[in-house]
């Protein structure tokens, strides 16, 4: 199992999914309505690294993080 | 790097910092203090960080600012922040002015782009997250 | 604008500067902290600073630093100033990031280039004028 | 007379010249070998101002100064 959590303002519970891919992580999320407005503005990082290819591989126990647009300062 | 809950005590992370290196001969010392504006109605800004990858992104500086040799330096709030007060000093240390004046700027707008805090205005003491203002990070839309 | 004999208190003036626009509604506070380093063995650098110039250069500043919403403060030391203590500070204070980024790198570098102010190394209790590391200010020549 | 201040390293107590500009203060000047080494590379004030141009009349009582090259900081 792959465990995705959404970071600050999107306010949604972690969920655990199955995938083998940053590009299943993908398809599996675009059908969750919640995250329509979210999915085009986020970034991700798997195990607390930024990814930049949906050809990343995942493990089971891997975990992903969505990071929304930021303001820090 | 540190975080602290609610605002910064900005004169006495300035003091200590300088302290810290006050013999290891840099002859520049740049901190950047970010107050809270009034504006807006708002009483207060709020500050979610994600701290394992901020820590990340803080190491990498740390590298690239050696390479130069010079030292960055960073603290900034978790949670309510009222106007008025501090959320976010960094700092740059460096033997020679030229490079502490770039990488300054460098630093405070990368942190800007890519440091994973969320900010919120706070308003009859709810959180409304300050999207409009806000920077998608490098990378992002990689799913959409 | 303020000269002080000796070595600046830098505490002292980074957290008064602050106290002084607590109220001001500024965003973003740069200070810009110079300190003597240990090289050439020397114990100490001095300071001559012509003042009637110095204060039109400093007023000059206060009114571009104006037109860009923002204010900047100086702080100089006169006469010796022992290594690893500090002789100058200027700040910027400004609404906005960006501004404040921009006008600290202008007015310390232009400050480098243009303030009268002349500086000796101290070796063995002697005054030697930094000839080599001084800069000739706009319009030398003149007379030649 | 015109009052000249030699300021900073220079070292030379001021001294007063007879000039209706700064033309004839620069050939009175380049006539003191002590000078020789200063004046290329330093700037001129006239009563407190900045100038640059030979031509800046004078008047009696106007105080020159000359600046050496500066290091603040």
């Amino acid at each position: 199992m792959i465990k995705v959590e959404f970071l600050g303002p999107i306010g949604k519970a972690p969920i655990e999914i199955e995938a083998k891919s940053l590009r299943e992580v993908s398809q599996k999320l675009k059908e969750d309505p919640s995250l329509v407005d979210w999915l085009d503005k986020c970034a991700v990082a798997h195990n607390d690294t930024m990814v930049n290819s949906l050809d990343t591989p995942l493990e089971d126990g891997d975990r992903i993080s969505i990071l929304p647009p930021v303001c820090g300062g | 790097m540190e975080l602290h809950l609610g605002s910064l005590d900005t004169k006495e992370i300035f003091s200590r910092w300088l302290d810290e290196e006050s013999n290891s001969n840099y002859g520049a010392y740049i901190p950047f203090v970010g107050t809270i504006r009034a504006e807006d109605g708002i009483e207060a800004l709020s500050f979610d960080i994600y701290e394992p990858i901020l820590e990340k992104w803080f190491i990498a500086w740390q590298e690239r600012a050696k390479e130069r040799g010079a030292i960055v330096k960073m603290a900034h709030s978790l949670g309510d922040v009222p106007i008025h007060t501090s959320s976010y000093i960094s700092a740059v240390f460096s033997p020679k002015r030229r490079v502490a004046l770039e990488l300054i700027d460098e630093f405070v707008e990368d942190f800007k782009a890519n440091a994973p805090i969320w900010k919120y205005d706070v308003i009859d003491g709810k959180r409304i997250y300050a999207q409009d203002r806000s920077t998608a990070m490098d990378g992002a839309g990689l799913l959409s």
